[in-house]
């Protein structure tokens, strides 16, 4: 089973892996907002895996802590793309 | 070759990487991002340590780890100082560059 | 007993770990901002979903499910505002926030 | 072993990338990435505590601040970025850095085995401290030195940026004002999430004294949380002036000087803790540490003061 999981770990890892391509390649912000989305949501579930299989439950708290800052950025993203339109970009 | 080890060789080259960066980098802010980068492979290097030194039923030695923690929050504190610096320096003179110069 | 949990689980990761790529694909294939975003709320929701229901049978105690299970419903949060913001920002004529 | 390889191969992959990135927002966003991969790296270096410290400090926070200074300094990026120096000095930082790499790759590989450790002497003595978890035991008890010297530095920091502060708004509020909007998505989110967040925090130190966690992890998510709730306007930041924030800032390391100093009268040392309370006085200097650290997390984001304070 811990195999498994981490098989599954690192097919996700590998998946978000891809989708950072779309950071390199832009074009806009929006695109590579949702790209670091990507790689959050599939960070978090990658580490929840990882939990599993290496039965570290402790690290539960680690994706806990992923999700809300995930959030916190995020926030953060959208509120400084929203101020430098409104310099008049 | 196992994990530590590799992690440690990964830490090493992250190092030169962001070295690299701090140098080459003109804008300030490339160069803040650049030196947290050496902090990462710094305290990676700390992490293989630590997980070499797993004893007791640790499965790492707990104080390279506590060294980390501290240094984390340290770099922290040095990156806002930084920034607040160059903001500074952006709100003064218009321009955020380090060239003395023009 | 423990097999057919074993099972759920190796069912449910499978299908997640399958939004994931469904998500990468999209956001790497999809013309504009829109669809991405269409493909990349389903990796993120459906994706996570399932990976985090097929670890549900794996944990003890019922604390330990509910970590889990907050860890999606956070993830779902910032995930729906986020989008619901992007998509404000790419759509023609439309304004942040 | 496959999963550490591809995990390094892709810390080292954004790691490349947020130095190589032509524009200034797409390395910042390639080192909130880096961070997170690091925190993975930590759970498998079985540093689950190191784990929790990234993923809150060296990802998330480091990431809002460093987009917020994106934020101001968009348009002189792309100036700057022109000033680039020639190749000759290019090529001489690269093999210098090669050079670095390769110097620390043959520490690594020529570390001396076994590996010496401090764990079994933290494991034989950690019963004394009373708590659980090693790493909490040795930043409170057997380095607590070190922990009381950062929290100093940290304010030092938060002085440094305070003095940067020009002279007719000082005392003011830093950072600037966010208005609410009470319909808005991003309120709505903040909402929710801000109490959530909190529980969190509470939980991570509680659990801190037996399990991974502890004050600093603790510390920045309320930080976190804090910072949040301004950016989305629905707290504004206190004036610097303000006595209850001075006293908020600097109780923690009072109470945890305080201690220690006692320790002199209790145990004979600076900061020993008389066994059969090391836990109670632990507790009773992680509290108030938490919350001063949070409230220096949270100004240090904040920046220097930006607006008079009203008269």
């Amino acid at each position: 089973m811990a195999d498994f999981l981490l098989a599954a770990a690192g097919f996700v890892l590998a998946m978000v892996a891809l989708g950072l391509v779309r950071i390199l390649r832009g074009p806009g912000d929006a695109d590579r907002i949702m790209a670091a989305q990507l790689l959050g949501t599939g960070g978090i579930a990658a580490l929840l895996l990882l939990v599993e299989a290496m039965s570290v439950p402790a690290a539960v708290d680690v994706a806990l802590i992923l999700a809300l800052l995930a959030a916190f950025v995020s926030v953060a993203f959208v509120k400084g793309a929203a101020r430098t339109e409104a310099d008049g970009a | 070759m196992s994990s530590p080890t590799l992690y440690g060789l990964c830490g090493a080259v992250l190092v030169g990487l962001g070295l690299f960066g701090l140098i080459v980098h003109p804008q300030p802010l490339r160069k803040i991002v650049a030196f947290n980068l050496i902090g990462g492979g710094v305290f990676l290097l700390f992490g293989v340590v630590a997980r070499r030194g797993a004893a007791a039923g640790f499965g790492g030695d707990p104080v390279p780890q506590a060294l980390v923690i501290t240094g984390l929050v340290v770099a922290f504190a040095a990156t806002a100082l930084a920034v607040a610096l160059l903001l500074r320096l952006f709100h003064e003179t218009g321009r955020a560059t380090l060239r003395s110069d023009g | 007993m423990s097999l057919g949990l074993d099972v759920l689980t190796i069912l449910a990761v499978c299908a997640g770990a399958f939004f994931f790529l469904a998500g990468t694909v999209g956001l790497l294939r999809f013309p504009d901002a829109l669809c991405r975003l269409h493909a990349l709320t389903k990796a993120d929701n459906l994706g996570l979903g399932l990976i985090v229901l097929g670890l549900l049978f794996q944990v003890e105690g019922p604390f330990a499910a509910l970590k889990l299970i907050s860890v999606w419903l956070l993830t779902l949060l910032a995930g729906a505002t986020v989008t619901q913001l992007i998509a404000r920002t790419a759509r023609p004529g439309g304004t942040p926030e | 072993m496959a999963f550490d390889t591809g995990l390094a191969v892709l810390v080292l992959g954004v790691a490349v990338w947020t130095i190589t990135a032509r524009d200034t927002f797409a390395a910042v966003v390639g080192f909130v990435a880096f961070g997170l991969l690091l925190a993975l790296v930590w759970v498998r270096l079985a540093a689950p505590d190191v784990a929790l410290t990234e993923a809150a400090i060296g990802s998330g926070v480091t990431g809002g601040l460093l987009l917020g200074a994106h934020t101001h300094l968009r348009r002189t990026e792309t100036a700057a970025a022109g000033e680039l120096p020639g190749a000759a000095l290019r090529l001489a930082a690269a093999v210098l850095c090669a050079m670095v790499s390769a110097g620390l790759a043959a520490i690594v590989l020529l570390l001396p085995e076994p590996a010496p450790t401090l764990a079994p002497q933290v494991a034989a003595n950690i019963a004394t401290t009373g708590l659980g978890n090693p790493v909490t035991a040795v930043l409170m008890a057997y380095r607590a030195v070190d922990t009381l010297l950062e929290t100093v530095v940290l304010l030092l920091a938060l002085l440094g940026i305070w003095s940067l502060a020009p002279d007719r708004v000082w005392g003011g509020f830093p950072g600037p004002h966010h208005d609410a909007d009470p319909q808005g998505v991003l309120t709505f989110a903040a909402q929710l999430l801000v109490p959530v967040g909190i529980l969190v925090g509470v939980h991570i130190i509680w659990d801190g004294s037996v399990a991974p966690g502890g004050e600093f992890q603790a510390a920045t998510i309320l930080a976190a949380m804090w910072i949040l709730a301004a950016m989305v306007g629905l707290v504004d930041a206190p004036p610097v002036s303000r006595r209850w924030l001075r006293i908020l800032l600097v109780a923690g390391p009072a109470v945890f000087f305080a201690i220690g100093l006692a320790g002199f009268a209790m145990a004979g040392a600076f900061l020993a803790y008389p066994p059969p309370y090391a836990k109670l006085l632990i507790l009773t200097i992680e509290i108030p540490l938490t919350l001063s650290i949070a409230a220096t997390l949270a100004l240090l984001v904040a920046g220097p003061p930006e607006r008079a304070p009203q008269r």
